[in-house]
């Protein structure tokens, strides 16, 4: 830090009043923020990121309480008038938020939210304010900017969108620019643009940034330094490497070890886990607010609390907990990630990868299937003639950007939707399309598991009434006692206990809502689990759990899990095969190694080109793909991804279907390209 | 429950028009038997005589029939009046409106354009022209008519009430167990659905008694000596100059009942729905 | 956007048959013979038989619909049931010409009040002013327009003597030379419209004041006006558009209530002396017209809400 | 009978005459004026059909042969200058000349022909049918001359004229497609403008037949449908004369300057049991209601008191004509009611169904009154009010309890034959009793005066006995302001408005 704090916060503390008594949602919070500086701040989902950014705002509701102080420039942002804070938002602080299409206004025209900006700090006048936005958009490499300008928010896609937004913010020339998970809403490589654009934008602009983020990949690529929140307090906070090479808080290293990332696979080690989740805080509560949690946690705790200093510019609340691995180096740490051999993963089985060489045999095929979504005159092709397998024993992860028709692959299985084409194969013969012709044993052996678990499980039933319903009506249990028991024993297979049989949806934790819903589907002992987004709507530490949970069932059960996910890391994570999807297409399909290294499918290339990396270390040329899927009515006659393919090679893209192109026994693609053309940078 | 005391302690609004309400119940429900005079007796020494006269708490009407009597006995016709038109126009809504969002598609495409001719006969007119045509108003025929009028409007909400349920994925997940059509609307939706729906039973109940005493007003709703809240006020109308207190207190009667009942409905909607 | 209004007309058209049919259907369902109730209990057979043959009674049901709904369309409406010879289109459009201007009247009285209240008291949400206005909305939503107009009459009418009791216009003068007896019939629509349309406009405020849109025009550093009108009032007073449209059909029905209250001369005690003297045409055309003040000011209110809102002016594929 | 007839046509034309001069010297000031009524809304005002809710405008666009003077009570000449029977069966009526009706054409007999016979036309469902069935032919030997024959002897026929839905009709108007819209006949104000349920717009009939009448040049009548909008009108000044106002809007008047409310005659009230279904088939259940009752009661529940403004008896004959009987009172006795009760087979009391017109002054305070005071004896009365239209055509004529308001029959006659003979054809009480039947024919055909007084007392003992109804007498209110000179009004119901001016006395 050399430079003199821009923003400097003092033990900031903003409480909210609950039905159950006062809420501390920031607590004691103090950092500063230098010029030309980025500070990541990272933290689960109730850990008061957001609150702190709408703190420095003196944006809190009527009835939130607020101590310490905010200095921006020297003066205390929370001592100003409305009147005062007028003249410093959205001029020498800006804002971006987690999602565009609701912070822009759907009544007003692209320009017009811009011009005012300019209007009402800068006193320009329409048509100056006008140029200036279009500036600034031009800025932000946005082609066609007049043309973006005279259209409404919901003419325009969301990275264009994020991209006004960021634009929008810049207008004023601000001093800080705060970032609230911008890319969080958006797809895998549409962020990457948003990101590439944010990174580079405190170099020209001249400010200073904070980045909230869930995502300690995303955090890396863009700060400077990363700060941890925890239930309101900032635990630790230093430059980016350091914190994420040689975290020295419990919980800063328990949230950046429960990521699935690169190199990390389930044959090679359990994921790490963070008992418990995230409670809110009372005002009354004292001490370490990670005690509760930490397998560090020593009668001590209670007293030797405090962010301290432990090296220049790099602060923790806890320096005792890894005091003895001091001093550390980069290899020691790197080696001990690649065994698998890191300390705090105990318990976790490890397995070993399903051999393939016996002859696999599937438990689930795919022949051309179709499904369109027909409203007024246009037919949605959520799926285009898709064939795969899904073998016994075994993970398929299916990835792609949204709308690629993953879920609803997902759901034509589990038989939610019925096929309009095409036939699916399952354990030797065909079943029927959808829920209403399957019979019991189909429902009993294909179980889907939603992304959401607080609305896959009913809120007005019991934990044992959810249990117990499918016992009575998928395996026809009738003795009420014996329901019961094989509730008590599944909820003991989920880690969970036998009073949770009493309880309600609602008082539970996303985790442990995820756990019943597990426990729902293995009553039934179903021979494929379709996982929609399993884990997309958990927290970090939460996912690792369910993962881990994920991978223990199946090993014990033999089932087969169709693993649908954004995410690529996870589904690298848990997969033996995976399988690309564009579009109501498949792109590329293969056992999980093959598919992640080249050659790839250049669709595959961008998707892992695009995916934040967890590792600073491991930064590259990047490809990027331009604007976003096209639209899904149109009737394609060649290859989908032509339009945006990085590596078309010419008409025929546009005009052919692209062959299937088999690379090995067990992995093909669909492209047009001949297999030398399909390298790439190794990536995992 | 925890939460809706919480609720009630920062709305007392709510409160008073809870307490309103169970007042009238009680005296509904105790009233005539403790009162001194009966809602027909006719006190021929004090026809229009002044509150307070004569131990007329409320003073007399024009036949000398004891206000106070009649606005307690009318209480119960209209209360019960309104609330089995409320129960009645909900279940029915639910019903229907239950079926048609569930099953969707041509269903409920021409349910739907067949609520909107419904709705489009304002439910005042429609029970005016039928009760006037059927010319008896009999409790039964009143609560019937106002039930069907103020069914299209239930069933639009319950309608909306069950959407935005369906697409939860508790829904697919029973549907995936094999469940029934019945079973997936009325077990696992309906109870998630609820809020509105009791909101929309409250306001229908303020509704209903609004109705009622406007049919009564009318001249087509309950028939006298019932002593309906709408009828004393058009019955006495004629005497407001020597005896307002005949009009007022009915009129007052009408008035708290329905902000007692349309402050729970308030407080149920903040309550069931917004928070959630 | 074009096919889009033609699309609404249509659907209002068919709306508009499916209505007669439903209220030609309603009325038949009226029990007792028409010529009977005619004539009333004490009339020979005979004379029943021939006022059956002479109203065309005996013709089917669907013959009947036809005629009517084919008078209907040439603008003829048929012949009293009741006051036989008194063509229904010689009374019944000056009774219609007065509900309009009592509707407008409270219309001009009860937009502008709804929505600044409305609006007002959302955006002072929970504070006291909030609380007035929203309670005294309450009140006046829950008072039937009989209870208000008789409370206004108490006062202005029959203590201060300010203003008629009943809406009569002297003969030989017009409405416009009488304006004051549309006052309290005006008031007393105002005054449940009042109540529904704040209360409407105050939530649709406070909704939109914690959309994230807001929260970004405020954190913009936007002046406090600026916010309120042009980002705040735009969106929420779309939905207050369709509440307003929506009710002016109801407001018909409503006014049936305050007409008879204060004998004004509009389309709503014609409807209720139609119904006492079970006027079979004239109960049809009533309803008719009532309704068709419902369908087509809600086929104009969204025609409107589709002007006024972009996402639905200008619908379309995302840009990139 | 032939003498009484005589001297009745003989005085009637000296009146006519006599008015008529007057007429002559009252109509000296040429200066405008106008009689604004607030009336009821009419629903019909057809002659034949009309529900006799417009009286003003009625009276004052027809004509009759006959009128009633209000002040005597006796038959004046009106279309028809004398009328006379030698045997009761065939009249001989000689009509006035150069009457003309407001579309110019001359009156003659044969326009009174085609009013008499259009009673019997089927289709028009006219209220006098059933009277005028006795009518065997009419017979015009010339234009101004009308011979009725009979088919039976009917000594009081001449006052069916009277009735308010006898109107004298022109043969060559189409009644039937105007008669709502355009009406049309000779009378003292003809129709400028008439507006269905709102307003008529009379002015003076330059050619009426009584020189120098009518006295008022116009004649506004309002049709508003509540009177208390219409005592509203009066009092700030917008209208001079409300008909039909309540008790209680006499009293308020009364307390302010500048306003009258007279009583021009009385209406009945019949609370009729019918007889033709339990319970009140049987006379000890009739008999225990009447024990019921307390006039005294009656007459404060409708806001009067008994004696003075209201009447209170058990037969159909109003107590101010001489054809009224008094009878004993019978006092309120609860204990013989319920004896009577108990006897008839309702020891624990029994309940019974009232109907009645819930609009009507008067009918809906009787029937509290009635249904608290049987209460006492053991009847459970379950109150039935409808709207006057709903109650007329729907239930009326079929409940075992009515309430309903009769009046405008000058002769009682005419009244007994329609409503307590077995076979009249209002009869709603349903009483089929064979001695009131006899008693009935005798007095329509009896010529002789004293004879038929005795006959009309022996019918009244009989009712009181074992009749259908008990007849509360009501004073029918005329609200006027004090500028309204003038105003008469007769038993037939009809105003006579062509005597009636608005302004300083003359």
């Amino acid at each position: 830090m050399t430079n003199k704090p821009l923003l400097s916060v003092r033990n900031l503390g903003v409480r909210f009043p609950s039905p159950d008594g006062e809420v501390v949602a920031v607590r004691d919070l103090s950092f500063d923020l230098g010029r030309r500086e980025t500070l990541g701040v990272i933290g689960e989902s109730g850990c008061g990121k957001s609150t702190l950014s709408y703190a420095i705002m003196d944006y809190l509701s009527a009835g939130a309480r607020r101590s310490g102080a905010v200095l921006f420039k020297g003066q205390d942002l929370l001592l100003k008038s409305e009147r005062e804070m007028r003249e410093i938002r959205g001029n020498r602080i800006a804002m971006v938020y987690q999602n565009p299409y609701s912070a822009l206004n759907p009544s007003l025209t692209i320009g017009e939210q811009l011009d005012e900006v300019s209007r009402a700090h800068r006193n320009l006048g329409k048509d100056e304010a006008r140029e200036a936005s279009l500036t600034t958009l031009r800025e932000l490499s946005l082609g066609d900017p007049e043309g973006v300008a005279r259209r409404y928010p919901h003419q325009i896609s969301g990275g264009i969108q994020q991209r006004v937004c960021i634009a929008m913010a810049l207008l004023c020339r601000p001093d800080i620019m705060i970032l609230d998970e911008p890319t969080t809403a958006l797809d895998v490589t549409t962020e990457a643009v948003i990101l590439d654009i944010v990174a580079g934008l405190k170099e020209r602009y001249d400010m200073s940034m904070i980045y909230i983020s869930h995502d300690i990949g995303i955090v890396n690529k863009v700060s400077d330094r990363v700060a941890v929140m925890y239930r309101g307090e900032i635990v630790e906070h230093g430059p980016q490497e350091r914190i994420y090479e040689r975290p020295e808080h419990p919980y800063t290293r328990a949230l950046i070890n429960c990521m699935p990332r690169a190199g990390v696979k389930k044959e090679l080690t359990a994921l790490n886990t963070i008992p418990g989740y995230v409670k809110r805080r009372s005002a009354d509560e004292e001490g370490c607010p990670f005690a509760e949690r930490c397998v560090k946690r020593s009668p001590g705790c209670e007293d030797d609390y405090g962010l301290a200093e432990l090296e220049p510019g790099h602060f923790a609340a806890c320096g005792r907990a890894y005091a003895d691995e001091r001093p550390w180096t980069r290899e020691a740490e790197a080696a001990a990630r690649a065994t698998g051999a890191v300390p705090e993963i105990a318990g976790a089985e490890v397995r070993e990868a399903t051999s393939d060489e016996n002859g696999p045999e599937p438990l689930l095929s795919l022949r051309g299937v179709g499904k369109f979504y027909r409203n007024q005159k246009k037919t949605v092709r959520a799926l285009d003639g898709v064939d795969f397998e899904l073998f016994k024993d075994d993970v398929l992860g299916v990835v792609g950007e949204s709308g690629c028709g993953k879920s609803t692959a997902g759901h034509v299985i589990a038989g939610l939707a019925a096929a309009d084409r095409g036939a699916i194969l399952f354990d030797g013969g065909e079943i029927a399309g959808s829920w209403q012709r399957r019979d019991r044993r189909a429902l009993r052996e294909v179980q889907l598991i939603f992304q959401n678990p607080g609305r896959s499980l009913n809120p007005s039933f019991s934990v044992q009434a959810i249990l117990e319903r499918p016992l009575k009506k998928l395996l026809g249990v009738k003795d009420p006692a014996e329901r019961r028991r094989r509730a008590v024993e599944m909820l003991r297979k989920v880690d969970l206990g036998e009073e949770y049989l009493s309880r309600r949806p609602r008082r539970l934790s996303g985790g442990e809502k995820q756990r019943v819903a597990l426990a729902r589907a293995f009553l039934s002992s179903p021979k494929l689990l379709v996982c929609d987004e399993a884990t997309s709507a958990l927290d970090v530490s939460v996912q690792a759990s369910v993962l881990n949970l994920l991978n223990e069932l199946q090993a014990e059960s033999g089932a087969s899990y169709l693993f649908i996910s954004h995410d690529l890391n996870v589904v690298n994570y848990v997969s033996d095969h995976v399988l690309v999807m564009y579009l109501g297409r498949v792109c590329e399909y293969g056992r999980r190694d093959e598919v992640v290294t080249p050659p790839y499918h250049p669709y595959t290339e961008a998707l892992l080109s695009a995916a934040p990396e967890v590792d600073p270390a491991r930064r590259d040329k990047p490809i990027r793909l331009k604007g976003s899927p096209p639209d899904p009515t149109r009737p394609i006659r060649g290859c989908p991804f032509a339009g945006r393919c990085h590596k078309k090679i010419g008409p025929i893209c546009d005009e052919t279907p692209p062959p299937r192109l088999a690379l090995s026994a067990t992995h093909h693609i669909y492209c047009h390209l001949p297999p030398e053309g399909l390298q790439g940078a190794v990536r995992l | 429950m925890n939460k809706l005391g919480y609720a009630l302690r920062r709305n007392p609004a709510a409160a008073v028009g809870l307490v309103a309400l169970a007042a009238w119940v009680v005296l509904a429900l105790v009233g005539p038997s403790v009162l001194r005079f009966s809602h027909t007796a006719m006190d021929m020494e004090s026809q229009l005589s002044a509150p307070g006269l004569n131990g007329h708490a409320l003073g007399t009407d024009a036949l000398g029939r004891d206000i106070l009597s009649r606005i307690v006995y009318g209480s119960r016709s209209i209360l019960s009046v309104a609330l089995l038109t409320s129960l009645f126009s909900s279940v029915a809504g639910v019903a229907l409106g239950f079926s048609a969002g569930y099953f969707g598609g041509k269903i409920d495409a021409a349910f739907m354009r067949f609520l909107d001719i419904l709705m489009a006969i304002p439910p005042l007119v429609l029970s005016m022209v039928v009760l006037g045509a059927l010319g008896d108003s009999s409790v039964g025929a009143l609560t019937l008519i106002v039930s069907i009028a103020y069914t299209p409007a239930t069933a639009r909400v319950a309608r909306s009430a069950l959407l935005s349920c369906k697409s939860l994925e508790y829904v697919d997940a029973a549907r995936l167990r094999g469940e029934s059509h019945a079973y997936i609307m009325f077990v696992e939706i309906l109870p998630n659905a609820i809020g509105p729906i009791l909101v929309e039973v409250t306001a229908r109940f303020a509704y209903s008694i609004m109705m009622i005493a406007s049919l009564g007003f009318l001249g087509v709703g309950l028939q006298p000596p019932t002593p309906d809240w709408g009828m004393m006020v058009i019955e006495n109308k004629t005497v407001i100059r020597e005896a307002p207190w005949a009009v007022l207190y009915p009129s007052l009667a009408i008035a708290s009942l329905v902000i007692a009942v349309s402050l729970i409905s308030d407080f149920l909607a903040k309550a069931l729905i917004h928070d959630e | 956007m074009a096919s889009l209004v033609l699309k609404k007309l249509g659907g209002m058209a068919l709306t508009l048959v499916a209505m007669s049919l439903v209220i030609f259907m309603l009325v038949e369902l009226i029990p007792g013979d028409a010529a009977q109730r005619i004539l009333g209990q004490s009339a020979t057979p005979e004379a029943v038989a021939s006022l059956r043959e002479a109203m065309g009674l005996d013709d089917p049901a669907l013959a009947r619909y036809a005629r009517w709904a084919g008078g209907v369309l040439r603008g003829d409406l048929g012949e009293s049931a009741y006051m036989r010879g008194v063509r229904i289109a010689d009374i019944f459009w000056r009774r219609v010409g007065a509900s309009i201007t009592l509707a407008a009247a409270s219309f001009l009285i009860f937009v502008p009040l709804s929505i600044v209240f409305g609006v007002l008291a959302g955006i002072r949400a929970g504070k006291l002013s909030d609380s007035i206005i929203s309670f005294f909305g309450l009140a006046t939503m829950a008072l039937p327009e009989f209870v208000s107009g008789i409370l206004l009459m108490a006062l202005f009418s029959v203590r201060l003597k300010l203003l008629p009791i009943a809406s009569m216009i002297p003969m030989g003068e017009s409405l416009w030379q009488n304006l004051e007896i549309l006052v309290l019939p005006a008031l007393s629509v105002t005054f449940v419209m009042f109540g529904y349309v704040s209360r409407m406009q105050r939530s649709a405020m406070i909704g939109v004041m914690k959309s994230d849109y807001v929260r970004a025009a405020v954190l913009k550093g936007l002046p406090r006006r600026r916010v309120i009108f042009r980002h705040a009032l735009k969106n929420a007073l779309l939905p207050t558009v369709t509440v307003i449209g929506m009710n002016m059909g109801w407001l018909f029905g409503g006014l049936i209530v305050v007409e008879t209250l204060f004998g004004y001369p509009g389309l709503g005690s014609l409807t209720l002396s139609a119904v006492k003297t079970l006027d079979l045409p004239l109960i049809e055309a009533c309803v008719l017209f009532i309704t068709a003040v419902y369908v087509i000011s809600t086929t104009a209110t969204d025609l409107l809400y589709g002007f006024l809102n972009p996402r639905i002016r200008f619908s379309g594929g995302a840009y990139e | 009978m032939k003498n009484h007839l005589r001297t009745g046509m003989v005085l009637s034309a000296i009146l006519a005459l006599s008015l008529s001069a007057c007429g002559g010297d009252a109509k000296k000031d040429a200066v405008p004026s106008r009689i604004r009524v607030a009336e009821q809304v009419p629903n019909l005002i057809t002659p034949g059909v009309w529900d006799g809710q417009a009286f003003s405008l009625n009276a004052s666009v027809y004509d009759y042969l006959v009128e009633i003077d209000p002040e005597s009570g006796e038959l004046s000449p009106a279309l028809a200058l004398s009328w006379a029977s030698e045997d009761g069966r065939t009249w001989e009526l000689k009509l006035r000349q150069g009457v003309r009706f407001h579309d110019g054409s001359p009156f003659d007999a044969a326009d009174v022909k085609f009013t008499i016979e259009r009673t019997q036309d089927p289709g028009l469902g006219h209220l006098k049918a059933q009277d005028f069935s006795v009518v065997e032919s009419v017979e015009v030997p010339d234009a101004h001359t009308v011979i009725i024959r009979l088919k039976e002897v009917r000594p009081t026929f001449i006052y069916q004229m009277t009735d308010y839905n006898m109107a004298v009709l022109s043969s060559e108007y189409d009644y039937a497609a105007k008669g709502e819209v355009a009406p049309m006949g000779t009378g003292a104000f003809k129709v400028k403008a008439l507006t269905p349920k709102e307003s008529a717009h009379l002015v003076r009939n330059p050619d009426f037949w009584e020189e120098g009448y009518p006295l008022a040049d116009e004649l506004l009548i309002y049709f508003v449908p509540d009177i208390d909008s219409s005592v509203a009108m009066l009092e700030a000044g917008k209208v001079d004369v409300v008909p039909q106002v309540t008790p209680l809007i006499k009293r308020r008047l009364e307390n302010l300057s500048g306003y009258a409310v007279v009583s021009p005659y009385q209406e009945q009230r019949f609370i009729a049991m019918a007889a033709d279904r339990p319970p009140f088939d049987d006379n000890r259940v009739r008999l225990a209601m009447k024990y019921a009752m307390d006039p005294a009661i009656l007459a404060k529940a409708a806001q009067g008191e008994l004696g003075v403004d209201v009447f209170y008896n058990e037969t159909p004959i109003m107590n101010m004509l001489a054809q009224y009987r008094e009878l004993p009172a019978r006092g309120r006795d609860v204990a013989e009611a319920k004896r009577l009760l108990a006897a008839a087979g309702y020891p624990n009391g029994l309940d019974v169904e009232l109907f009645y017109a819930s609009d009507h002054p008067y009918s809906p305070a009787l029937a509290q009154a009635v249904k608290e005071l049987a209460a006492e004896a053991g009847f459970n009365i379950l109150l039935k009010g409808y709207p006057r239209d709903i109650y007329l055509s729907q239930h009326w004529m079929n409940g075992p309890m009515l309430i309903t308001g009769w009046g405008g029959r000058v002769d009682p006659s005419v009244l007994l034959n329609l409503a307590f003979h077995s076979k009249g054809p209002w009869n709603e009480s349903h009483i089929a009793d064979s001695v009131v039947d006899g008693y009935i024919e005798g007095i329509l055909r009896e010529v002789d005066d004293g004879k038929r007084r005795e006959l009309y007392g022996a019918l009244q003992e009989r009712f009181y006995e074992a009749g259908t109804l008990i007849n509360v007498q009501v004073p029918y209110l005329v609200a006027l302001r004090d500028e309204v000179k003038d105003y008469r009004q007769p038993i037939t119901m009809l105003p006579q408005y062509k005597h009636t001016y608005v302004g300083e006395d003359r």
